[in-house]
Order: C-alpha cells, then structure tokens, then sequence
C-alpha cells in the first residue's frame, strides 16, 4: 500500500516515519516554499502541489488527488490541520477509489458540524451541556439573552483550532457576540452558524483518545489533559491527567467508547470533555483525525498510533482488546513554536543557523528541522514537540525541564523559555491549574537572569571585537584561552 | 583598547577589551569565549564553569544570544559611540510588528484616520492582527498594497497630525 | 549530594542528565583534549584533570580525588572503563570520606579477578564452565596439555574488554598461547595471571542487569543479549533475550540474584553468562558497573538504572520489589564508532562538520556529540549510542534501522553502514546468529548500490565544479534549479 | 564545458558539466543539487525524488558524501586529467593506516629487516597495531619516534630492498 501523506512538517515527518516502520512507499507533497523541505526528503517520493498559499496546494483538493494519481498511491493520510478535517475531500478520495486513512466523510462531516455531535453524543447517553440544540442569530438571542445563565460562550458550529469563539458577560454583551462570532466564523470557515454554550468555570480540558475499526470495535487508549492553553491554542498536553479517581476515569472512557460505538467509529479520534470544579465532564467535541499531542498517548500505553491507523486502512482488524491496553508511568508534551514571547508570541521567522535537539533517557523529539532550515510566515508555528516520559508525573516534568534546556534553535525566536517557566511553575508542578493558567500567568524572574544578561553582552561584544579586528583574533583568543586556563590550573 | 556599549533590554553595558582582560562596567571579569563551529557556537568559560553560548550576528549590530535556555538580543555599539535601543522611529511610524502578509489595506495616503482605526491586517502563520493609527492624524505615507510580504520591522505606514 | 562524574563522552553526559533529572549538583572532569567537550558544558562545573594522556587525568586517581576536593562534591560516579572497576580507587574515595557510587572496593576486587568471581558464583550454586581454580603457567600448561578437551581458551584474570584471551586449537598451541595471553594481559593490565576456560561453541553472550542494597536485597531487571560481537566487542545489543523459554529466564534471573546476595552487592551489577547450544547457561563473570548498553533495559524496565544508583548513593532504600519490575515490549541498541569499515574498522578521526540524530517514536539517542566537534584518537571510538523500543523485537529492528538511516555523522568515518546491514540482515532479524555472527559475516551488496555511487560521483563533481567557478555558482544553481522545477511541472 | 573524472573505489566515471545539463558516462542525468546550509548539507533531486546529500570537501580533491546511510570517498580529478586513486607510493614505503600515537619503534635507519618483522607500534582509541616489513631489506628513513601524533596516511617508514 503505498501511501500519500497530504501534509507538511513534523506529523508528515511523523507518518513518513511509521511507513518506514512499516516498509510501506510513501509519497511526500509539497508547495513551493516547502521544495527542500525535510518530509520532502524524508519520503521515497515527492511530489509538487502548487504555489505557496495553502489554498493552492495542500488545501487543493484536486492537486492532491492528482498527486496520489501520478505517484500511484493507493492510500491518503492527511495529518492533522489543512484537508483532515474535510468531508468533501475524504469523500472524492474514496470517490477516486483510493483509501482514506481517518474516519468516514459522514463521520468527518457530523463531527464537523458541532451542534450535531453534540446531539450524537446527548444520543449516546454523554453529559452534554445545556442550551438550545439550535442555531443562532442575532434576533433569537435579542428573544433570549435574559433567560441565559452567563457568562456563556458563542462558537461556531464548525469552529477549531480555538476560532470562532466569543464570551458573552451579560445579556448586554450577546448580540454583539453573536455577531463578531458569526463574522469570524464565516471568515474562517465560511459558514456563520454559531450556538450557545454555557463557560465551564475554572475546567480542565480532558480527552479521551479512541480507536475503531468502523465495525462498531471502539479501542479506549487512556486519557490526556491539554488545559495549558494560551488563548485557546494547546501548548503543553499530558497524559495521564493527574488526580482523576478510577471512577472518574472508567466514567471517561465509557463515555468515550459509547459515542465511539454509536458512531460506528474508523481510525483514530478525539473526544473532548470539560472537568468542572465538582468532577463532572462535559462533552464539548469530537477531533476526527491524528492529534498534535498524540506522543503522550504512544509513550504511556507502548503503541504506535499512526501504524494502526496505516495497519487499520489497510484493512487488517484491531489487533488489541482493551485488556491488553496497559497505561505506564506519565509523558508531558511541550510545544515549541516559533513565536517570541518577548514580542507578545507574535510569528517569528529566519533562517536556523544552529540547531541541537535534545536526546537522552526518556526524551522524543518530533520535529522536521535542519540547520539551515528557513522558517516562514507561510504556515502554522509548530517548529518541534518535546515529549517526556517518566514513572510518574514528576519524573516527566523533570525530564522535560531538561530536554527544554538542552534544546538549542539559534536563528528564529521561539517559546523555549516561556516552556521552561511553566514546567518550572509551582501550580503547573502541583497540578494545580485549569484551562485558564496561562491568562494569569506571571513567572518570576529567571534566578540568574542579571548575570546571564551581563555575561550575553559580554560575549556579543567580543564577537563583535573579533568580527571587527579580522584576522587578529585567533592570535587575541589564544591569548584569552591561555589566561583563561593559567587562572584555572 | 576597544570600548562597545550593549544593549540589552532597558539595560546598557560597557564592556572594555584588551588584549589581556575585558572589564564590564568597570569591573575586570575573567571569562573566556571559544567557538566550537562556524554555525556560532560557543564555550563561555567562567571560572569553573562551561557554558554553551550560542551568537548569531543579526542586522545592525544586534546579536542573538541563547544560553541556558534563554534567548537575548543584545545590540552592540561601534566603539566609543552609545547604542540607541529605540532606533530612530517617529511616534505615527507604524512598522510591522512580525513577517507576514499584507491581507487587507484600508487607508490610502491622504486619509484623515481616527485614533485606534484599523489601518490595515496582517496575517503570518494563520494569526491576523490589525494595525490600528496610535493617534487621529493624516496618511503621509504608505509602502505597501494587499498582497504584499513584508519583514519584521518594515516601515508601512506613516501617520502625522493632521496640520489644517 | 553534589555528584563527580570522574568520566567523559556519552557516559558522563548520561550521568550527568540523571543529576539533572534529580536536581543534584555535579561537576564535570576533563583533560587537555577535552577542554571544550560536551560534558563540561553540561555539569553545573567543570575542572581540569591533567594532560590528554588518559593516566594523567581519567586514570588519575589523586587528580580525580583532588578535583572532588576542590569542588566539594560529595559522591563520585565512576561511569564504565578509565576507574570504574578500579578496587583501590573506589577505596581511596570512601578514605577520602566521599561516596562511591558503585559497588564496594572488596567487591569490585573480587569480582577484577575472574578466577575469585568463578568461585564465589560456584559457591552460590551456579553453573561455572570446568577448569582448573589455579592460574596457569607455561610449565603447567605443559604438564596438562594432553588432558585438555580443545578448543580452550586462555583468560587473563584481571581480564576485561575482550583482551587477554587466546583460543588454543590443540595440545601444540597451548604454551604458545599462555605465553601471548601472559604478555598482552601484562601490558594491558599490569598482571599477567591466565586461566583455562573451555571454549563454548555457538554460544549466546546472555547477561542479568542487577541492583543490590548492599544489605542482602538485589532486584533482578531482566536480561540483555550481546552476541553480536566484532573481535569480542559488542555491537549490537538487546533486551530482552528473544526466544528464551520461561524456565531459562527463570533459572537465570535466580542465578544472578543468588550470586548478588552472596556477594552483598551493592549498587548495579551485571552477571554475565554464555548459553550453549543446548540450551544450558555458564557463568562467565560480573561487570561490577553500569554497562555501555544498559538503555535497553531502561526501555524495557522503564526504570532510570543511574537514577537508582544515585539515590541508593545517597542513603535511600530500594525503590522496587521484584514484583513490581514489568518488562514491556523489546529494545536494541546499536554502537555507533569512530571506526572505518572500508579500512578494516581502523580507528578513524575528523572533524564533525555536519550532524543529525535521528529522533520519532521509539529511539533514544545517547552521545556527546556536537556540530564542530574534533574526534581525535586519545580515547576510545564509541560516538553514538541509539536504541530503539518497539512493541516486540521485530518492530524494535525495524524502528533501529529507520534511526540509522537518519543518522547523519560528516567528517569522520562510522560504522554506521555496517551496523545497517547487520540490522537488515536475515539471521539477525530471525534471531539465528551467535557471538561468531560478525566473523563470517559477509553482506550483500546494497540495492542501488551502483546507482548510489553514480549520483556521489555527479555530486561530488558539481560541488567541485561550483567551488572552481566560485563567484559564478550561485547563478548556474539557479539555472540548474529552474531547470529541475521545469521537468518537474 | 568542463569535464571532471571521478574514482569511487574502482570505478571511475566521466562527469560533462555545461550550463543546462549533465554527463554522466556520456548519459544525460536529470538531476539538481541545491545546498541547504553551509556545511554541506544538499538536496539531490532526481525526477520525483529528493534526497539528502552531504558532501564534505577534503584533502587532495577528494569529497566524502553521505547518501541514504552509506558513506563513500569520491575522488574529482581536475577537469580533463584523470584522477590516480592510488597516489604515488612506493612498495616498502609504509604510511599510517590510522591516525594515533607512536607507542614504540623496533628500528633506526640503516638496520636490516626481516619480512613480516615489527617495525613499530601504533595505538589509536585504545587499539594497538603493528606495522611489519612488507619484505626483508634495509630502512632508507624513519620520519617518527615513540611518542609521536600520527595522522592517518603519514609516511613513517621508507623500507628499500637490500642492495648489498
């Protein structure tokens, strides 16, 4: 089964990599800012998509499925992101007689539509939170805004990725709301349909990584706790989340298989839950592809969760029962973006000039990074994911913290240190936190920052010297060196 | 003797070197500095202790640092003339804030803008963000059209009080 | 407890990361060669030992003491080879009032002189290859040469590392071979005892990883198999064991735990057996250290083994009982070398221009490599370690051979290829090989080999065309690329 | 246009470079090598293929390259002379196999030597190796003493036929 991954970056570095575990071909694809690309080199083939703007090529629906022709791959994974969640283009991949790695389209196009998974999920016996099953417009909240409990959220019916949301303070508030929601929504994903949804206080985003075989078979691979977000985008995910009781978490995972069941679910899937202060979910949605933050998932429970799905496509059955699923020890994983916390996270860009990932016991690294990679405005600012695995939560944290230090992107501003200081935060540290950890977010200054600045300007200033002089500075750093080491011996 | 003013943040040093020592701020420091490539790695040698330093010359005398998990932009002044950390941007200069794409332009030169109009939106890794006048003035100026890419720092905009 | 890491290279890093991992101070040692190394730039200090020489700094017991003095460190981990089973350094650390991290000095002794070790593991019951107690003359050697069953082999007592050992094929060889294993034991030890040990044909090498108390209690971590050996030199290692019955695991893990209890062993251990054809198991020796290989363990285990050295170091009770030591799925390392196969595996030297370690599901790496780094040939050639974990052995290979094939090493010769086609080979992956695998191993020639070389040949002479028209190469790329980009549309 | 040989062990190819296309053994070769960084790093592209190539430019025109996990020495000779992949040493004179340390050397200048005699004693990353007479005859030169660094390839001993 030669296999077409429709992505870029790390997950299709991810993918490419169990093809080769798996000795299938694989196809990479590529527009015209990625054509050294590191997934491009990675696969045994590459094939070019379009111009840079992903609307032409990795949203391009026909040239990726002209992409899976000329290459002769009988099989599509879409990653996360671009065309994985898209109805229309898991359904003219199967239309075009080839396999799409993920759920079916109507699943794809049910869980898309969140007012109906909601109501799929109601169906299935989930706790689901209350408001109206149905749309709204601005009129129909002028009727109801003062029946409403708020704060409460608007959000968009095919909202994602943390887009299409707004809060709603008093009755005053909601029908503006309605419509930026409506406004960004349709901009996003052009469709304006928005609904209500009471705010979780001080909730926890939980969710529950399931399986199926799409024969009615739902595997239940643990949980993960993705609640350090900084505005609604994931940053730091674990699994297991700490402190659920066995009650809570057999609640969970029945839950999440029963909608799972109801579904007649394919592939990999997410399904997403709130846990409020008083311990009780809340279902919220179902992610129909691969995660971002599915490492955690592979380090705790030993599988490999892109090779199933490759396994499942290619029409094997579920090779575990879910007494042989055994969670062990904690991972925490940690995003690292190119944004620069120094300039209010906005996009970072350059050239990576010095590159050291970090390695060692119980370190994954995923990334599709080179020294002398060039990161652009183009796509999204996910450079690497560090994941960490230990006997337990605090052995992870400890593991990450170090990984976080060893990791060295010279060349682009990113959020490593903005890292560090929440793995180093006490409440972080003491699972002490909700979904709205990073709105307060104040971290101490670095112990060592005066002397670490001092020692920065000094070492930029003798850069600058020897730049300057030229050919005299071997001469003078030997001089340094000798000094350096008279004093040391 | 070479003198170099660097900035870092609020901060400014005056670091001192010859060939034999470097003095910061007046006060002699034993540290040693040795690339390990020709990418900008560097041992940082104090005392008893090795550090991995990494610098990357930038435009206009700025220098990356990473260190111990941080990253510091130190700019570093000519010999024996001061830094200006603020560069030379008038109030009504509205620079880009990040690389990125010019995805809506809504003034033209000419224009009289409110305080807090938005002036145009910029997109780089699929987050928007809206340029807003710091001030009721008139457009004097415009570089850019819808379309366009433009670097971190680009001058894009000039606004000055209106003068009737 | 502020831990001395009286080492270099991947092993000090590895300790090290576990000083991190547990918030303890460390410091770092180094020789003139090492001034720059990855190792002092990772400890919180570093101090200069002596010249490159190793007996003038690594092997350098009063400069090491020294050097523990000056720092104030409290305890100091020997890592393998240089002193680690070096009895009266481990004693003159405990004299100086500093902790040992290892096992006691009277048992790195006993366990230094093979013929004490065969006895006290007879003594705990177990199965010890026949041979005479006594240390071997030529005169001896004479005297009994007719009664021994050949091939035999002569071993030096002080023996380690594969050196010291002859195979005598018949009665005519054997003074000869007592005389050679005399002198190079002499020259490598500084102690020229010999034994005969009888040579066991197809033998398996099969070791026990051990933790002890010091007190009686010793946990038992499973086994690693180590029979892929280049001149007595492993190369590929793994955990655990395939195809060992229930019965055999059984009987060795109670062998090794019954000679650690003898012993009173403290800290990690390893017991080393050779598994005959038929099937029964020889106590060869025990490695009184942590082992070159024992991240497989690690991954399998899920134990961090220096951690729990650190911690029984520093006073505190084993953590574990036996039961609760689950072995999970299947682990290989490979060595990666400073070493040249197309030269015969001669040491090779250079500069590392140009690095990348594989990373993705399953692989750890271990090394202190870094971009710019000079590999000189003052210690020994090991550069590299990656491990792989997978699910069960077949999937570890094939996540090990994935991990090779991204390991980029510039400017000095590996093994890399080699270890490639020892992973890719037939008998290694049905598990049909013994410790001769490597002896008459003769790869086939790579597919697209010749394809291979004539694009090196091409790009070899590109480079060599642009670097002559220097100024003008940039705009020729530039032809060449739209050239490429043309053909491609 | 210009023409390079190249030897990969004992094979040698013909490479005709002009502005638009390459030769290879007289067989045009699409392909495009574009450099990702400055330390050799490239992408080898061929057809729908891309594929990393390191390529390390070292002593005497020979590039080590690195492709798909293998490791190949590739020797360029300069455009229209052929390459000599053995170089120009003589019987009996014996070069250093690997780079190390001197550990001990048996001979001086003038002794007789026997074939198969030691000559003297290399040790490199803790292995030691002998390098014996390749015949019997007479040492012309001796370049080393016990204690020297060697690098790979160095010229220690010339060993001549007896000529009595």
């Amino acid at each position: 089964m030669k296999v077409l991954v429709a992505n870029r970056g790390e997950i299709a570095v991810r993918i490419l990599r169990a093809c080769r575990d798996l000795g299938l071909p694989s196809v990479a694809v590529y527009s015209e800012a990625d054509r050294e690309a590191l997934h491009t080199r990675y696969a045994d083939e590459a094939v070019y998509l379009g111009p840079t703007p992903a609307a032409q090529s990795y949203l391009n629906i026909p040239a990726v499925l002209d992409a899976a022709r000329r290459s002769g791959a009988r099989a599509i994974h879409p990653g996360y992101g671009f065309l994985s969640e898209n109805a229309d283009f898991a359904r003219a991949v199967e239309d075009a007689g080839l396999t799409f790695i993920g759920p079916r389209p109507e699943t794809i196009a049910l869980t898309g539509d969140k007012l109906a998974a909601r109501r799929a999920a109601r169906d299935a016996g989930l706790p689901v939170l209350p408001g109206p099953d149905t749309p709204l417009t601005e009129a129909i909240a002028a009727d109801m805004a003062m029946q409403v409990q708020y704060p409460v959220l608007v959000k968009a019916t095919a909202g994602g990725g943390g887009r299409g949301i707004r809060l709603a303070r008093n009755p005053d508030e909601l029908a503006a709301m309605v419509t930026a929601a409506r406004k960004e929504a349709q901009a996003a994903f052009g469709d304006d349909t928005v609904y209500l949804e009471p705010l979780v206080q001080r909730a926890r985003h939980i969710e529950v990584q399931i399986l199926g075989d799409g024969a009615g078979r739902i595997l239940c691979l643990g949980e993960r706790e993705c609640s350090i977000q900084r505005r609604r985008q994931k940053l730091i995910e674990e699994a297991p989340a700490h402190g659920l009781s066995a009650a809570q978490r057999a609640f969970l995972y029945d839950a999440a298989a029963r909608v799972g069941r109801a579904l007649g679910y394919r592939s990999l899937g997410t399904v997403e839950f709130l846990l409020d202060e008083r311990g009780a979910f809340h279902f919220i949605e179902i992610n129909p592809r691969i995660q971002v933050e599915h490492p955690v998932t592979e380090m705790i429970t030993g599988l490999d969760l892109v090779k199933e799905q490759l396994r499942l496509a290619a029409g094997r059955p579920l090779r575990l029962v879910q007494d042989a699923v055994e969670l062990r020890g904690a991972a925490i994983e940690a995003r690292v973006l190119a944004e620069d916390p120094q300039a209010g996270f906005l996009p970072a860009t350059g050239n990576i000039a010095h590159l050291k990932e970090p390695g060692g016991p119980g370190i994954r690294v995923d990334s599709a990074l080179y020294a002398g990679m060039t990161v652009t405005a183009d796509y999204d600012s996910l450079l690497a994911k560090v994941s960490a695995w230990g006997e337990n939560r605090a052995g992870a944290i400890l593991r990450l913290r170090r990984a976080l230090r060893e990791f060295q992107i010279g060349g682009v501003a990113t959020d490593l240190e903005f890292l560090l200081q929440i793995v180093e935060s006490p409440p972080f540290q003491a699972g002490n936190f909700d979904t709205t950890y990073l709105d307060k977010f104040d971290p101490p200054e670095a112990r060592g920052k005066a002397a670490l600045e001092r020692d920065a300007a000094l070492a930029a200033a003798l850069v600058a010297h020897r730049k300057k002089s030229g050919a005299l500075h071997r001469q003078e750093e030997n001089a340094w060196r000798t000094i350096a080491w008279r004093e040391q011996m | 003797m070479s003198i170099y003013y660097v900035s870092i943040g609020e901060r400014e040093y005056n670091v001192q070197i010859t060939n034999s020592h470097v003095l910061v701020d007046g006060e002699p420091i034993k540290a040693d500095l040795t690339p390990l490539n020709e990418n900008g790695l560097h041992v940082f040698r104090q005392g008893n202790c090795n550090r991995d330093f990494y610098l990357n010359p930038q435009a206009q005398g700025i220098y990356e640092v990473l260190a111990e998990g941080r990253r510091v932009l130190a700019r570093v002044g000519p010999a024996g003339r001061r830094a200006n950390a603020k560069g030379a941007a008038q109030a009504g200069d509205i620079v880009a804030p990040m690389p990125g794409l010019v995805v809506m332009v809504g003034i033209k030169v000419g224009d009289c803008v409110e305080a807090e109009q938005v002036l145009m939106v910029l997109e780089s890794m699929k987050m928007q963000m809206q340029l807003k006048a710091p001030f009721a003035g008139q457009v004097k100026q415009l570089t850019v059209a819808a379309g366009a890419q433009v670097e971190k720092g680009a001058l894009l905009v000039k606004i000055r009080e209106a003068t009737e």
